[in-house]
């Protein structure tokens, strides 16, 4: 087992607001991961990070021991131009020694490495169904060029049938099979939340990002989580989620990691993160 | 012969019911249908001032004539006559793509024989290949470009006036005089009339107005004056402002133009570019028969005064030929005509000769484009209101004769001032 | 919505043949979903419409009507699609017809066939599409409208004043009519200014091209954009690279564009440049799809039926109705009227009603898709992974 | 040097009329980051105001004495008549718009471009139409050169007004709530400021502004007509891309550089009279890719 | 009478119910706390009431009035201050402007003794009132978000975690504040997510969890109740 996701050194600055401050993180193979922390503690704005949404002010972003912004993926992303831009200052700042650029891959390359997400208020594309939802998340997956799309080449129609297979598999497997037909937007919130971890799963992702995942679960919800968040690690998916119901992050996490004001203040097991004075701190306030 | 005295008699009074032989009470005369002549000129927006006019001349040959029969041999085969006009401008502007829709639409349109227009030599390139493809006769009151007709010992014209008629055959006439003529006219005007020396050439880009521009230059060049810019200013009508034109009269001060010369149309900002000049460059302005129509006044005032422009054709207030043309015109109209209804008023009585003539050669029968084509380019010494017409194998016109007039914003009319033949 | 039970195609390697007996069971399965005689009862028509009506104006009217609704299919693409406003949709128009006109004219005396340019002309509209849309892409909605808008302007603007190459507001005459060549026996054809092959050409050209969009819509393509309209962000995350298929949009809406062009200048056998105007072309083409509903191939189709009956026939025709009108009712007070005229001069106030009219009232147009009917009913979260992203 | 004053002074009342129409693209796009495509005809409409108000009270003939206040009567009355028809347009085609989507008020305003040009082409025509300019006519001897007197009077107008704008938006009560109902929709409500008039509000300015630059136009132009406003309003947006969109500064200063571009490349290129227009909307397409905060543009911190 | 009441109001974003008829009361002069974990609705409770996010069904009353329906840009006039989650304040304006903008609905000529009273609370403010706000550090940002809706005067405050992402020191100074608020006749709502210090300085609170009061009383009661515990850490 090694390493999925490190972080070393992260921190990102809005404006005069130091979001993160210098987060290390290493996310094992195959654990459950929570990140937790009161609101405001740049937990999001990690995982923003982490997807590519954010580029981070300084540090670096590692996946399975790769750092996540090579300068050759960023060649494939950006124009030729600015990646050369990007290749001198990385040299220019590992001489002085910064330490490399920080460089920013896109979403979409971010999820092509292996890295899916689901976002905490969930965007989910509501006006198409459920099946093309998932069918998105197979996307960059897929092989299909614009020509076979325009002349649904066999290979195109090969393909598009394979990925409605697994889509209704990954469905199925979510609980969701039924309601396949159906707009996104019309189904029951819990149903979207669900929705959200199956698209994220179409891209065969090996790291799954969950943010915030039993928002506004009654706790019979909570429960079904719980266990399909286990189902998806034993098919051999590392989970990272940020949680603010402690009763689902200790019951499912091997290890959680606890955020304030942007720096990382504890980090251990469940039992040891529970009772460390500054969390509880960090949570109840000092007593005055 | 016969025939000369009735054409005369279309031409000069619009006694259309002698034209046809016999008169109304003629008995034995039969209706067999309806022949269209397709009359195509800018006829609305900024261009309508110009188009109009000359769109209502055509149609009144049409309506005065009413029907058309055989000219001589077949005199009591008859087809009523109908002008179809049709609009070549688009947002305002003629647009040569739309001229081309509307031959096409005449082409489409088999009673359709001939068609007078169109106005502006841009969109009669356009419109030129398809009515030559279908040999519609197409006789234009009033495009001076030399080049849709001819081609210059100086290869100027780049074999253009072959490319204009794809099958080889000419189908392509005109009433009015080319700019080889009227450029020139207008150059000496300036320099000898006006004496002056120094001139300052705008230009709208388009074939007529970059045409006549370069003619006027070369004369001028030749009569010992200075063309200031040797790009002929050359501007943009479509979004060209008087604040543009402010900079290059500007300009045009600053390297001591004595006179402008404007190469283009009221449509194309003429009136525009006379009034930047206003406080900047007080010094005559020159242009070509595209500002004739009065909209220039409208838009050059307060500062239209001192502007000459030339037309080619003669003056029709001193033709006695005119008098009755400019009547009839007034009377169905309610307005003096312009500057090429009487042009246009001809263009379309020759064809309608033609037909009549062409009546005879199909044997009373609807006669063919060809025919039909073929009649107008046999006209010779037609009698019209303008004078006497004739085609060369070119289709262009024996009537060279160059008016200059001045506009006189006080009466809000154009005076004569000069007048030139070329034999 | 879109189909979810596609039969497996016959499947083999992917030969030429292949592909195009792929296009074909697409094109057919696009009809079974609803049932497919009408549809071909339709086409069956509009094959025998010249042997049925010999007027050949109207032949004319009826290929005219075709490539407006080829330009308006195509902007589809960008609009309907993938919800980028282009306003300068026009510029690709021109380029499609000036790169006809240039390169099958005298004014090079180069003479290229028509055929072959038709598809030619397409790729390079496409370029063009791509050439500006990759810096412009990542722009948000309105912004990305202004610089396409610029863009428009400054094509026809170039085509005017670069006269040499173009030129200039004469624009170019004697563009090459197509012809098909002798070839087995055939004699040949040439087109010259018979309306009646471009009919059949233009009527091709438009089920080719609706049966190629039919297939991009229920592609990965199609959900691709569908996704990023609704969520760029959520789209970027779950895999689609945004800017690449936001481009993919606006190479295939201006290689239709680009089409269309070519074919009009052949047509027209003139080119100028006043024909490329945002007044005469993109907006025209917008209402289009607009009244018709966005995303939707049928409402796209009459959308554009629609306003091409009303700009070339209904207010061409309108003043002389008015004026029989009038001088049938024969009111004092209305002779010294021109209804006519203002009839006429109506257009821009009609369509900029029915632009506004639409927006407020109907916004899913006429024909909607289901999809967008709700859509723009409701709303959708609206925010470019750039405006995530500060200003990186 | 004459010649380069002339052009100057032409550059600088040219790029006056556009800077004014720029403010209004600029204030409507800081409140409601709406593009508003009608601005520029809005800004044609103010011009036909004005010259309707002129030959309605006969101005062509006041006395001199007269023609001072009644000028500055002129711009008041066209202004809030030109600043009604802003709120009324808001009304009607932006305010059902406001949660729809993006593309929704965007189309809505090109439609209601359309319609205000096909209103003033159904009712003065396609052609120019004459303005008279009661600006002082004689020009100020600078021994070297002479600058025309309606120059510096424009100069002078503009200046005020965006001087009045600036102040009214940085001192007054409701320029207050303009700026802050720009940065934050819902704080601003928190604060009890009425998000719905405060937008009305702007766009009353903004054409307000618009029909300043109009008479302007007019005045300096002699002649103004239906679609004046397409490629002026296009123009006045690049100003104000340029400037920084959504900076009140910026946008006069952008007006006033794109009107001395204009004037310098017509005036001393033979070419530039074809091709300015293309410059103009190039700086367009290039700033909005390499620099969409534009000259002045501040960088809007990250939330 | 109760200066505010909360009846039974159901909030929904979308299809998300956020609310589930909730019911409180704020008596006049009273400091009340609504604590419990992220997500549970609090900050969708103050929206609400100042009429942000108008509830669905229930009614809020104010000194009896209904104003479940008002405008938010109504309410403040009728005397409820509220200062947002995440501060809001108007960045590129200066201090000075950012409390003008609180007095914006006064039109009694009084604003400069609050003004006053302000900067006697945040003398910090009263240093930088030429400054840009978007210049302040977190604390002083809170400051001034907590002195612009003093400002409009108001009978009732609401304050949303008025703590959030400050140093411990700031925290108390901010708690020490919001006292001095109440003692000088303001009624305070507060939402807290360091629950201890709100319950420290509160009278009474509420406990929210997943859209529902599930726990209210004295604070003095809450701060020994094992159920807040669990509510925060679910021990």
């Amino acid at each position: 087992m090694g390493t999925v996701l490190e972080t070393r050194g992260v921190s990102k600055r809005f404006g005069g607001l130091l979001a993160v401050n210098e987060v290390d993180l290493q996310v094992e193979e195959g654990e459950i991961f929570a990140m937790i922390g009161p609101n405001g503690a740049g937990k999001t704005t990690m995982f923003n990070m982490i997807a590519g949404l954010y580029k981070p002010t300084s540090g670096q972003i590692l996946f399975r021991g790769k750092s996540i912004y090579p300068i050759r993926e960023f060649w494939r992303n950006y124009t030729p131009l600015l990646a050369g831009y990007y290749a001198v200052a990385d040299r220019v700042r590992r001489g002085l020694g910064f330490g490399p650029m920080p460089l920013a891959l896109r979403p979409h390359a971010v999820t092509t490495l292996g890295i899916a997400r689901t976002f905490q208020n969930i965007r989910l594309f509501s006006f198409m169904s459920v099946l093309e939802n998932v069918m998105v998340g197979e996307h960059c997956r897929m092989h299909a060029q614009v020509y076979d799309s325009l002349l649904r080449t066999p290979r195109a129609v090969s393909e598009e049938r394979r990925v409605q297979e697994r889509a209704r598999d990954l469905l199925k497997f979510v609980g969701l099979e039924r309601y396949s037909e159906e707009y996104a937007r019309n189904l029951p919130y819990g149903h979207q939340r669900r929705l959200e971890i199956a698209r994220a799963l179409a891209s065969g992702p090996r790291l799954l990002m969950l943010d915030e995942p039993a928002a506004g679960f009654n706790p019979q919800e909570k429960v079904e989580l719980i266990q399909l968040i286990q189902q998806i690690r034993s098919q051999g998916v590392t989970i990272f989620l940020i949680e603010h119901d402690m009763k689902v992050v200790m019951e499912i996490s091997q290890r959680i990691v606890v955020l304030d004001y942007g720096e990382k203040i504890a980090e251990g097991p469940p039992e040891q993160v529970r009772n460390d004075p500054r969390v509880v701190e960090a949570y109840l306030g000092k007593p005055a | 012969m016969e025939r000369p005295k009735v054409l005369a008699a279309i031409g000069v009074a619009g006694m259309v019911l002698a034209a046809c032989g016999g008169g109304p009470q003629g008995g034995s005369q039969t209706i067999k249908g309806t022949i269209k002549i397709g009359v195509d000129m800018p006829t609305s927006g900024s261009d309508a001032s110009d188009g109009l006019p000359t769109s209502k001349g055509a149609q009144l040959a049409v309506t005065k004539a009413g029907k058309v029969c055989g000219a001589s041999s077949h005199t009591d085969a008859c087809f009523t006559l109908q002008a179809m006009p049709l609009d070549d401008a688009v947002n305002g502007v003629h647009d040569p793509a739309q001229g081309a829709k509307n031959v096409q639409q005449f082409v489409s349109d088999s009673t359709v024989l001939g068609m007078v227009g169109p106005f502006n030599s841009s969109v009669a390139r356009a419109e030129m290949p398809i009515g030559n493809s279908a040999n519609l006769a197409m006789i234009s009151p009033a495009n001076t470009n030399e080049c849709l007709t001819q081609e210059p010992s100086d290869g100027h014209c780049a074999g253009q006036a072959a490319k204009l008629r794809p099958t080889g055959k000419n189908n392509y006439f005109r009433v009015c005089t080319t700019d080889l003529i009227q450029g020139p006219a207008a150059a000496d005007f300036a320099s000898k009339k006006l004496s002056k020396t120094k001139v300052y050439v705008m230009n709208d880009q388009q074939t007529y107005g970059l045409g006549i521009a370069q003619n006027f230059a070369k004369q001028f060049t030749s009569d010992g004056g200075t063309v200031l810019d040797s790009n002929l200013g050359g501007f943009d009508p479509g979004s060209a402002t008087i604040s543009d034109f402010k900079a290059k009269m500007n300009q045009a001060k600053s390297q001591g133009a004595d006179v402008v010369f404007f190469g283009g149309t009221t449509a194309t900002k003429g009136g525009l570019l006379r009034k930047a000049m206003q406080g900047i460059l007080d010094v005559p302005y020159v242009a070509g028969d595209g500002i004739s129509g009065d909209q220039f006044l409208k838009d050059a005032a307060p500062n239209a005064a001192n502007s000459y422009f030339t037309v080619a054709g003669p003056y029709p207030q001193k033709l006695s030929t005119a008098a009755t043309f400019l009547t009839d015109y007034k009377a169905k109209y309610g307005e003096d005509a312009g500057a090429y209804s009487a042009q246009a008023y001809d263009a379309g009585a020759i064809i309608i000769a033609a037909i009549s003539r062409a009546i005879d050669d199909a044997g009373g029968n609807m006669p063919t484009r060809d025919q039909v084509t073929a009649e107008v380019a046999k006209t010779k010494n037609y009698k019209g209101v303008i004078g006497t017409t004739s085609f060369d194998s070119n289709g262009d016109t024996s009537l060279k004769i160059i008016t200059v007039y001045k506009w006189n914003p006080d009466t809000s009319k154009s005076d004569f001032a000069d007048q030139v033949t070329v034999s | 919505m879109t189909a979810r039970s596609q039969k497996p195609a016959p499947s083999s390697s992917p030969s030429v043949a292949a592909r195009i007996r792929g296009t074909w069971s697409a094109g057919t399965r696009a009809f079974a979903r609803g049932s497919r005689v009408p549809y071909i009862v339709l086409l069956l028509l509009l094959v025998a419409f010249p042997f049925i009506d010999g007027n050949q104006s109207h032949i004319g009217i009826a290929q005219d009507a075709g490539r407006w609704i080829l330009l308006a299919l195509g902007l589809n693409i960008v609009v309907g699609y993938a919800g980028l406003l282009d306003l300068g949709y026009a510029a690709f128009f021109a380029i499609g017809a000036y790169s006809y006109a240039m390169l099958a004219s005298g004014q090079f005396n180069v003479h290229v066939p028509f055929w072959f340019l038709l598809l030619a002309s397409a790729f390079i509209a496409a370029l063009f599409g791509v050439i500006l849309g990759a810096p412009t892409l990542r722009l948000r909605g309105d912004y990305l409208a202004i610089v396409t808008l610029g863009f428009g302007e400054i094509v026809p603007r170039v085509f005017r004043n670069s006269s040499k190459f173009t030129g200039g507001v004469n624009g170019i005459v004697g563009v090459d009519q197509p012809f098909i060549p002798k070839v087995f026996g055939f004699p040949g054809y040439h087109f010259l200014f018979n309306p009646v092959p471009y009919y059949y050409v233009i009527l091709a050209v438009l089920v080719i091209s609706i049966l190629l969009i039919i297939n991009l819509r229920n592609s990965r393509l199609g959900r691709a954009w569908m996704a990023i309209r609704e969520d760029e962000v959520a789209a970027a995350s779950t895999g689609i690279n945004t800017v690449t298929t936001k481009l993919l949009a606006f190479a295939l809406g201006a290689s239709f564009s680009g089409f269309a062009g070519t074919y009009y200048s052949a047509y027209l056998f003139v080119v100028t440049p006043e024909a490329f105007s945002f007044q005469a072309v993109s907006i025209v083409v917008l209402i289009m799809i607009v009244l018709g509903g966005m995303g939707n191939i049928t409402g796209v189709i009459v959308g554009a039926l629609i306003i091409y009956a009303l700009q070339s026939y209904v207010l061409v025709q309108l003043p002389g109705w008015l004026n029989s009108l009038q001088s049938s009712i024969n009111l004092p007070f209305l002779q010294g009227v021109d209804l006519g005229s203002y009839a006429q001069d109506s257009k821009y106030l009609i369509f900029g009603i029915i632009l506004v009219g639409i927006m407020l009232l109907r916004p899913q147009g006429l024909i909607p898709s289901a999809q967008r009917k709700v859509e723009l009913e409701l709303g959708t979260q609206d925010e470019a992974v750039a405006d995530l992203r500060g200003s990186a | 040097m004459r010649f380069f004053v002339d052009t100057l002074s032409l550059g600088i009342t040219q790029g006056a009329v556009f800077a004014l129409i720029a403010l209004g693209y600029t204030l409507v796009y800081g409140i409601i980051e709406l593009i508003n495509f009608a601005h520029g005809d809005v800004f044609t409409i103010g011009a036909f105001i004005g010259l309707n108000l002129i030959a309605l009270f006969g101005m062509q003939t006041w006395s001199p004495a007269l023609l001072v206040p009644g000028l500055i009567l002129l711009f008041a009355v066209t202004m809030a008549l030109n600043g009604l028809l802003g709120m009324a347009i808001e009304r009607v085609a932006y305010r059902p718009l406001r949660n729809a989507p993006r593309l929704a008020p965007l189309i809505t305003a090109v439609g209601m471009s359309f319609f205000l040009e096909g209103v003033l082409y159904l009712v003065r025509g396609p052609n120019q139409i004459a303005y008279p300019n009661l600006f002082p006519s004689g020009s100020v001897s600078l021994g070297f050169a002479s600058v025309g007197l309606t120059n510096l009077v424009i100069v002078a107008v503009t200046v005020v007004l965006m001087v009045g704008l600036h102040q009214f938006i940085q001192r007054t009560r409701v320029g207050r709530a303009m700026r802050a109902t720009a940065q934050d929709r819902d704080a601003a409500r928190l604060m009890g400021i009425n998000i719905n008039r405060i937008i009305a509000i702007t766009f009353f300015i903004g054409s307000a502004l618009a029909a300043a630059g109009g008479i302007i136009y007019g005045f300096y132009n002699e002649s103004i007509s239906f679609d004046l406003g397409f490629r002026s309003g296009l123009i006045a947006f690049t100003a104000a891309v340029f400037g920084g969109i959504g900076n009140v500064v910026g946008a006069s200063l952008g007006g006033f550089i794109i009107g001395l571009i204009i004037a310098f490349s017509t005036s001393y290129t033979s070419w530039g009279l074809q091709w300015a227009d293309v410059i103009v909307f190039s700086i367009l397409i290039l700033v909005l890719v390499f620099r969409p905060t534009g000259l002045l543009g501040m960088r809007v911190p990250e939330k | 009478m109760a200066l505010l009441e909360v009846d039974g109001i159901d909030v929904f974003y979308g299809r998300v119910q956020a609310l589930r008829k909730v019911n409180l009361t704020v008596d006049e002069g009273e400091i009340v706390s609504l604590i419990g974990s992220n997500g549970a609705g609090k900050t969708t409770t103050l929206r609400a009431i100042s009429g942000l996010t108008p509830p669905s069904s229930g009614q809020i009353r104010l000194r009896g009035q209904d104003i479940s329906r008002t405008p938010a840009e109504v309410i403040v006039g009728k005397g409820v201050g509220h200062a947002p989650e995440g501060r809001r304040i108007f960045a590129r304006m200066t201090v000075r402007e950012n409390l003008d903008l609180g007095a914006y609905i006064r039109r009694d000529g009084q604003t400069r003794a609050d003004l006053e009273r302000v900067f006697t609370l945040f003398p910090r403010l009263k240093e930088r009132h030429g400054q840009l706000a978007g210049t302040l550090s977190g604390g002083e940002q809170q400051m001034l978000a907590i002195g612009r809706a003093l400002m409009s005067k108001p009978q009732i405050l609401l304050l949303d975690e008025p703590s959030l992402g400050l140093a411990p020191i700031l925290v108390d100074t901010i708690f020490q504040v919001i006292q001095d608020i109440n003692k000088s006749g303001t009624t305070v709502l507060l939402i807290e997510q360091n629950a201890l210090k709100a319950l420290a300085v509160a009278g009474r609170a509420y406990v929210l969890e997943t859209g529902r009061i599930v726990k209210e009383g004295s604070a003095k009661a809450l701060r020994e109740s094992p159920d807040v515990q669990k509510a925060y850490l679910g021990i």
